[in-house]
């Protein structure tokens, strides 16, 4: 049997994590593979933050942030900069960029949250688990 | 120095799972769950409880922690925003810093978005729960950062929510400043009558209150005066002002009013009546001073013939800053405008809004026959939820796409107060009252309703998808209009009124304050008035520390209800800035000065002024630059943090650390889940 | 001062949702408060309820942290269990006599174990549960009551002694007597609430005489998790109902019931438990009969569309009476208004009605504000301008006892007393409020 | 040293507060008299097989409300439980019974 995969979400706690509690408020279904960590902002995240989180076995990750609602100043061109950064490094190590997604969710986008989930569950059922990737890469924690 | 210096300690994590009656553990397997979790190194204990708020088992966690030696706390419930802090006071309360605890929500991120599948949800929550406890073995202690407050209060609005909170606020030993837009305080009220369920003389009322404000020595009031700038954050907002000149001084400003000047629209009587550009909104507004009408005069400056001389009034804008502890916004509202041809609505000159009818009565002050549009006035047909309760697919979207889906509270009571006044002053008026739900909902509202029953008015009640229709009627008809209504009262009759006059109970929309919305940093909802954080536990703040809301600009209220807003919104800035100190979440950079180099990456990206600067220092005789925090200044973004070359900067209870611990715990497999399957 | 005189600023007097919410307000902002509850437990009838509105959340997760908080507060001296006798001016404010009325259990060393419930042999319908479920002459009041404390029911009990052996702290103490004690304060604030329309008023609606027809207090508990049966049942015979009826109304804007308001609340509450007994029992109709749909609070309306789209069936119509067939299902006449006004007789498992609400207590008497001639809640002299104001300078009203009013608005209303207590207690002169209070209204 | 000197008094007091509480007494012993009776016929309707309340109702002859009543308070007090459904009724055992 496969494993199921993981997507982690990594959410604001101005914008996607309370969309995120927004859409559990009105109790709408979507795939339970999915782990919200809340952050200020990820621009607390270098990029090794996330190559390292894919080495781990995460199979995607989608980082929603606040964008233009952050309550923060100049962290949302950091973070665009950051993840612009993260994506040649991926192709590097052979992982596929469609792995990690960059959007803009607020404290009322419980539409965009779901179509986000499940579309990166549709390109995760296309692309196929983290570990096919990484090939001979040992997958720590993974053993 | 933290109460106990457990920090260094072994972890020892007590774990709950909590079924919040139901909520999470008709999804979750909570004993699953805890199950999988007993065995986590440094967990010394693992429950789960029908309602971990409850009091009992708050208590059940402050005896674990004595009697367990419990130096970290790890909570699944509901989502933090809702009892993060109830928690933290519990393991205070039992002798631990407040932050060695962590809370994971079950329940909005698992129980109640994965429904129909048990099991992924429980695994789910298993990682969660993993993950939490992986944190709570790096968690450190604490303090907030206590910061003095600003005891002074900046009110966005001079309506009635405004001015009762910063009567209020100042009644309270806190000062205020108070902005208002326009030239004159008042608001809405102003064009009000009688106000329901009293009958009181609304500006009677309201100038009482007016009175009082303007009298109070902790407030200053601020009219033609917009917010321009924020900075800061609770307790200490620098906010920015600018201020229009009034344009007149008070030695000719009666002759002012006398001057001939081109007229405009008067807005305070939604339009029905011209006013000069140079105007007082109505007898007895204050200030008692005219205003220049600056919007009206393009080039900010208006050339007038003031008692035979010539002068040319300029518009000098002021700019300045205020500090204050709080902001409360009490922007209000504006009554929707129909669509075009809604209703017959700007088609057909006969039908006119409740706020118009409103101000017509006003204006017809004597006469035993109301005229409209020079015509007495026979049979009138009022239209309620005009603008509310719109349904998607029913109703033309309002123009930025949405539908105005709430229902505007006052309407009801304010038709049929309207529909009892015409009656009373117009008996031989016919009446027709068409409605889907008549909502005479307050203390003393139904009296309106069974005295227009009383009154003869004739009710006529439509379904949503029937919607009644206006149209012109045909030459040589005695009344110019005719509305046609497919009425349930009368067992589904296609009935036709022929009216004189089409009264629309339009709703309420917010003011549109996209600027302040914005420089605020605050939200509004999926219906556009702003949000609270919570109805029920925090009904009057917003997610913003610092910044509460007050009347119509939360959703639709009568002033009741936004007096009642108010001042419970003057309580809460009463809590904040009552004691002269704020104390804040401890969430900022803090630089590790072992590890750091002095690159100065740090300082080059933050773009809060002075929050980290490069200082030299001497070490062990050395001269050495280094990165330094002024807490007060660090918003906590964590820009520094990525750049550092040598993680030498983290955030504090939110340290790099913390979430690589996290997300490996995420990703590591579940030996019991595989056992399983 | 007086021996055994304790000095607050403030007295609340109720531990509801409103009183709490004011306490905690005023002691926030460092003012000391009194809380005086009748009940054995704070809680009011906010914490017997399932959910609430319009967000769903769990009732108790909104209320216990209220409790919690007033428990726990270093400014709040709450005290359960007591009654105030009399109020009297001294001058300076008013001195309140409390009587704490005996649990027979210490308080102090009671740890809520409950042992003493489960030793004792009695059973006795349970008020928390509206009687549908029972509890013993002693017991804790409910599963998170605060304080979590036993107390004993004398007049229904054996004397067997049973607790007494039992208990792991001797905290059982049958010779405990009522106290009086003096309690100082400088303003007062009214926060006693509200009591339901009784169901037997209402010849038409059974008198209350059949089984299957209940009120929505008892719903409440029906669908709460902590509810008598556990499950929704219907009272009569254990059944699962498939067929729920709610009749709007029962008891509001009635003018035989001299109830000729609105409740504000009743539409709301009938929603949700439609919505929540469509998650309970899937397969189960239910119907609400209505004259006015009123839900009128933010975000009500859009909570009312998604029950439509639920599949909940809204029938406007008038029901003239209730009986029941041989099977005590209940049915119910009425006029449809909808369907051409043809008046039939449905019969359903189990009809709820929507009962209004009516003041819990009189304060006249005691406290010496006037009540409102029309609907019998605390007079509000200026509502618009100052809803927390009575006619009585110092003494304040919150919540259900100045009219109906549902969790949200109680809860702004309790804010805006604590505004108003708070600036009273600051500018002694500036008392009383923006009226000379009774010029308009009385004129 | 106070317990063994308690006891008796604890004893005398008691005895006391039943002369005190005579009227209440009485009451409550005849209430609880009926109470065992029904709970017994209970215990007995059920002890073949789980019942549900109106199965119960019609074995004992006592009214169906009645029954509900005295089967939630003995579930909550742990001596009772639900076996499962039978139709749209709960059936109800003796905790004993059931564990059999």
């Amino acid at each position: 049997m496969s494993k199921p995969s993981k997507i982690l979400i990594i959410a604001t706690l101005s914008g996607g994590y309370a969309g995120a509690d927004s859409v559990g408020q009105l109790h709408t279904d979507y795939a339970a593979n999915t782990y919200i960590l809340p952050c200020l902002s990820p621009a607390v995240f270098p990029e090794d933050f996330y190559l390292r989180a894919f080495e781990r076995g995460i199979d995607a990750i989608i980082i929603m942030y606040s964008g233009t609602d952050s309550p923060y100043k100049g962290d949302t061109e950091r973070v665009a900069k950051i993840i612009n950064n993260v994506y040649p490094l991926m192709t590097k190590k052979g992982i596929d960029t469609r792995r990690l997604r960059l959007t803009a969710i607020c404290t009322v986008c419980t539409k965009p949250f779901l179509k986000e989930v499940r579309q990166m569950n549709e390109v995760l059922g296309v692309i196929g688990p983290i570990e096919r990737e990484l090939g001979a890469l040992q997958v720590e924690g993974r053993s | 120095m933290p109460k106990k210096a457990n920090h260094g300690d072994e972890p020892r994590i007590a774990v709950y799972i909590c079924y919040c009656g139901g909520n999470i553990s008709d999804v979750v397997q909570c004993e699953q769950v805890a199950k999988a979790l007993s065995q986590q190194p440094n967990v010394v204990i693992t429950r789960t409880n029908m309602s971990m708020c409850s009091d009992a088992a708050q208590a059940m966690v402050e005896e674990d922690i004595r009697k367990l030696s419990v130096n970290r706390v790890v909570i699944g419930a509901c989502a933090p925003a809702l009892h993060e802090q109830t928690f933290r006071g519990t393991v205070s309360r039992a002798g631990l810093n407040p932050y060695f605890y962590h809370h994971v929500g079950l329940r909005e991120q698992a129980s109640w978005v994965h429904h129909d599948d048990s099991s992924g949800a429980t695994e789910k929550a298993i990682r969660l729960m993993m993950a939490g406890i992986a944190k709570a073995r790096l968690l450190e202690p604490l303090e907030p950062i206590k910061l003095d407050a600003k005891q002074h209060a900046l009110i966005i609005g001079g309506g009635v929510a405004g001015l009762r909170s910063a009567w209020d606020i100042a009644r309270r030993g806190i000062k205020v400043s108070l902005i208002e837009k326009s030239p004159f305080l008042g608001g809405h009220m102003a064009q009000l009558e009688s106000v329901f369920p009293t009958g009181e003389s609304a500006r009677a009322l309201l100038g009482k209150l007016i009175e009082k404000v303007v009298s109070h020595p902790n407030i200053t009031v601020y009219t033609s005066a917009e917010l321009v700038g924020v900075k800061g954050y609770v307790g200490d907002f620098q906010v920015q002002i600018r201020q229009q000149s009034r344009g007149i001084s008070d030695d000719i400003a009666e002759a002012a009013l006398q001057a001939p000047l081109p007229e405009v629209p008067d807005e305070f009587n939604y339009g029905l009546t011209q006013r000069k550009l140079i105007y007082r909104a109505y007898p007895g507004a204050y200030p008692a001073a005219p205003a220049v009408d600056w919007y009206n005069c393009p080039d900010g400056h208006l050339e007038v013939e003031i008692n035979g001389q010539f002068v040319i009034l300029e518009n000098a804008p002021k700019t300045f800053d205020l500090d204050v502890g709080a902001i409360l916004v009490a922007s209000g509202f504006r009554p929707s405008e129909p669509r075009y041809g809604e209703y017959g609505y700007g088609e057909l000159p006969e039908v006119i809004t409740l706020p118009q009818l409103i101000r017509l009565l006003a204006l017809q002050k004597s006469g035993d026959k109301l005229i409209w549009n020079g015509h007495p006035v026979n049979n009138v047909a009022m239209i309620h939820c005009v603008g509310s309760r719109q349904i998607e697919g029913i109703h033309e979207p309002q123009p930025d796409g949405q539908v105005n889906n709430y229902c505007s509270r006052v309407c009801c009571t304010a038709t049929l107060q309207a529909a009892n006044e015409l009656h009373k002053r117009f008996p031989h008026i016919h009446i027709f009252d068409i409605y889907e739900d008549i909502r005479t909902y307050g203390r003393g509202h139904e009296d309106y309703y069974i005295e227009a029953s009383f009154n003869k008015v004739r009710f006529l009640r439509f379904h949503v998808d029937e919607m009644p229709t206006v149209i012109h009627a045909s030459k040589g008809e005695q009344r110019p209009v005719l509305v046609q209504v497919k009425d349930y009262l009368t067992k589904g009759q296609e009935i036709e009124v022929p009216v004189d006059l089409v009264v629309l109970a339009v709703g309420m929309m917010p003011n549109p304050i996209d600027d302040i919305i914005r420089m605020l940093k605050v939200s509004p909802g999926t219906d556009r008035f702003l949000l609270e954080v919570h109805p029920k536990l925090r009904p009057v703040e917003t997610a913003v520390p610092g910044i509460v809301l007050a009347g119509t600009a939360q959703g639709p209220m009568n002033i009741q209800e936004s007096c009642a807003a108010a001042s419970a919104a003057a309580a809460k800035v009463a809590v904040l800035l009552g004691q002269g100190r704020v104390e804040l979440e401890p969430f900022i950079a803090r630089v590790d000065p072992d590890r750091c180099t002095g690159s100065g990456q740090c300082v080059e990206v933050c773009c809060y002024q002075d929050a980290i600067t490069m200082e030299t220092v001497s070490s062990n005789g050395h001269k050495i630059r280094r990165a330094v925090v002024t807490p007060a200044n660090c918003a906590g973004c964590g820009v520094c943090v990525s750049v550092c070359p040598n993680r030498a900067i983290d955030i504090q209870g939110w340290t790099l650390d913390q979430y690589e611990a996290m997300v490996d715990a995420i990703a590591a497999d579940l030996p019991e889940m595989e056992a399983m399957a | 001062m007086a021996e055994g005189m304790t000095q607050v600023d403030v007295i609340v007097v109720g531990g509801g949702i409103a009183g709490m919410q004011t306490a905690l307000d005023l002691a926030n902002q460092g003012y000391q408060v009194a809380l005086v509850e009748q009940e054995a437990s704070i809680g009011g009838k906010m914490i017997m309820l399932s959910k609430v509105f319009p967000t769903l959340d769990c009732c108790s997760c909104i209320t216990t942290p209220k409790m919690s908080a007033v428990a726990h507060h270093e400014n709040i001296r709450l005290m359960t269990y007591s009654d105030i006798q009399s109020i009297h001016e001294n001058g300076e404010g008013f001195v309140a006599e409390i009587l704490m009325k005996p649990r027979y259990v210490d308080e102090d060393t009671c740890t809520g174990c409950r042992q003493c419930e489960y030793a004792c042999p009695i059973d006795l319908p349970a008020k928390f549960d509206l009687n549908l479920g029972a509890h013993r002459a002693i017991r804790v009041p409910f599963s998170t009551a605060v304080p979590q404390k036993a107390v004993l029911d004398i007049d229904n009990c054996l004397f067997c002694g049973k607790c007494e052996q039992v208990c792991p702290v001797n905290a059982i103490n049958f010779a405990q007597r009522a106290e009086c004690s003096k309690i100082e304060a400088r303003a007062i604030i009214l926060a006693t609430g509200f009591e339901l329309t009784p169901t037997d008023a209402k010849q038409e609606y059974g008198a209350g005489q059949l089984p299957n027809v209940v009120n929505a207090l008892v719903m409440e508990r029906l669908l709460a998790p902590t509810g008598p049966y556990g499950h929704v049942l219907r009272p009569g015979d254990g059944k699962e109902p498939s067929s729920i009826a709610y009749v709007q109304c029962a008891g509001s804007r009635d003018k035989t019931l001299g109830v000729e308001y609105c409740s504000r609340i009743c539409c709301m509450y009938a929603i949700k438990q439609a919505m929540l007994l469509s998650g309970a029992l899937p397969l189960a109709d239910i119907t609400i009969y209505y004259m006015d749909i009123r839900t009128f609070g933010k975000g009500y309306e859009q909570f009312y569309q998604n029950a439509k789209a639920m599949g909940i069936e809204f029938i406007k119509g008038k029901v003239a009476r209730i009986t029941e067939d041989e099977d005590h299902n209940p049915v119910v006449r009425v006029e449809l208004i909808d369907e051409g006004s043809q008046v039939v007789e449905r019969a359903h498992d189990l009809v709820v009605l929507s009962v209004g609400m009516l003041p819990a207590y009189d304060p006249q008497p005691k406290y010496r504000v006037s009540l409102d001639k029309r609907d019998g809640f605390v007079y509000v002299p200026s509502p618009n301008l100052s809803p927390c104001l009575t006619d009585r300078p110092g003494i304040f009203v919150t919540g259900t006892a100045a009219g109906p009013m549902d969790i949200v608005d109680s809860i702004m209303l309790a804010g805006a007393a604590a505004a108003e207590a708070a600036a009273y207690l600051r500018a002694y002169p500036d008392t009383q409020g923006i009226d000379t209070v009774r010029e308009a209204v009385h004129a | 040293m106070s317990e063994k000197h308690k006891e008796p008094r604890r004893a005398e007091l008691l005895k006391q507060l039943r002369e005190e509480h005579h009227e209440t007494v009485e009451r409550t012993k005849a209430l609880l008299k009926t109470q065992k009776e029904i709970r017994r016929q209970i215990c007995q309707a059920t002890r073949e097989a789980p019942k549900s309340v109106p199965e119960i109702a019609e074995a004992t002859g006592l009214p169906a409300g009645d029954i509900l009543w005295y089967l939630t308070a003995m579930r909550k007090y742990g001596d009772v439980i639900e076996t499962g459904m039978c139709g749209e009724y709960y059936l109800y055992q003796r905790v004993e019974e059931a564990k059999k």
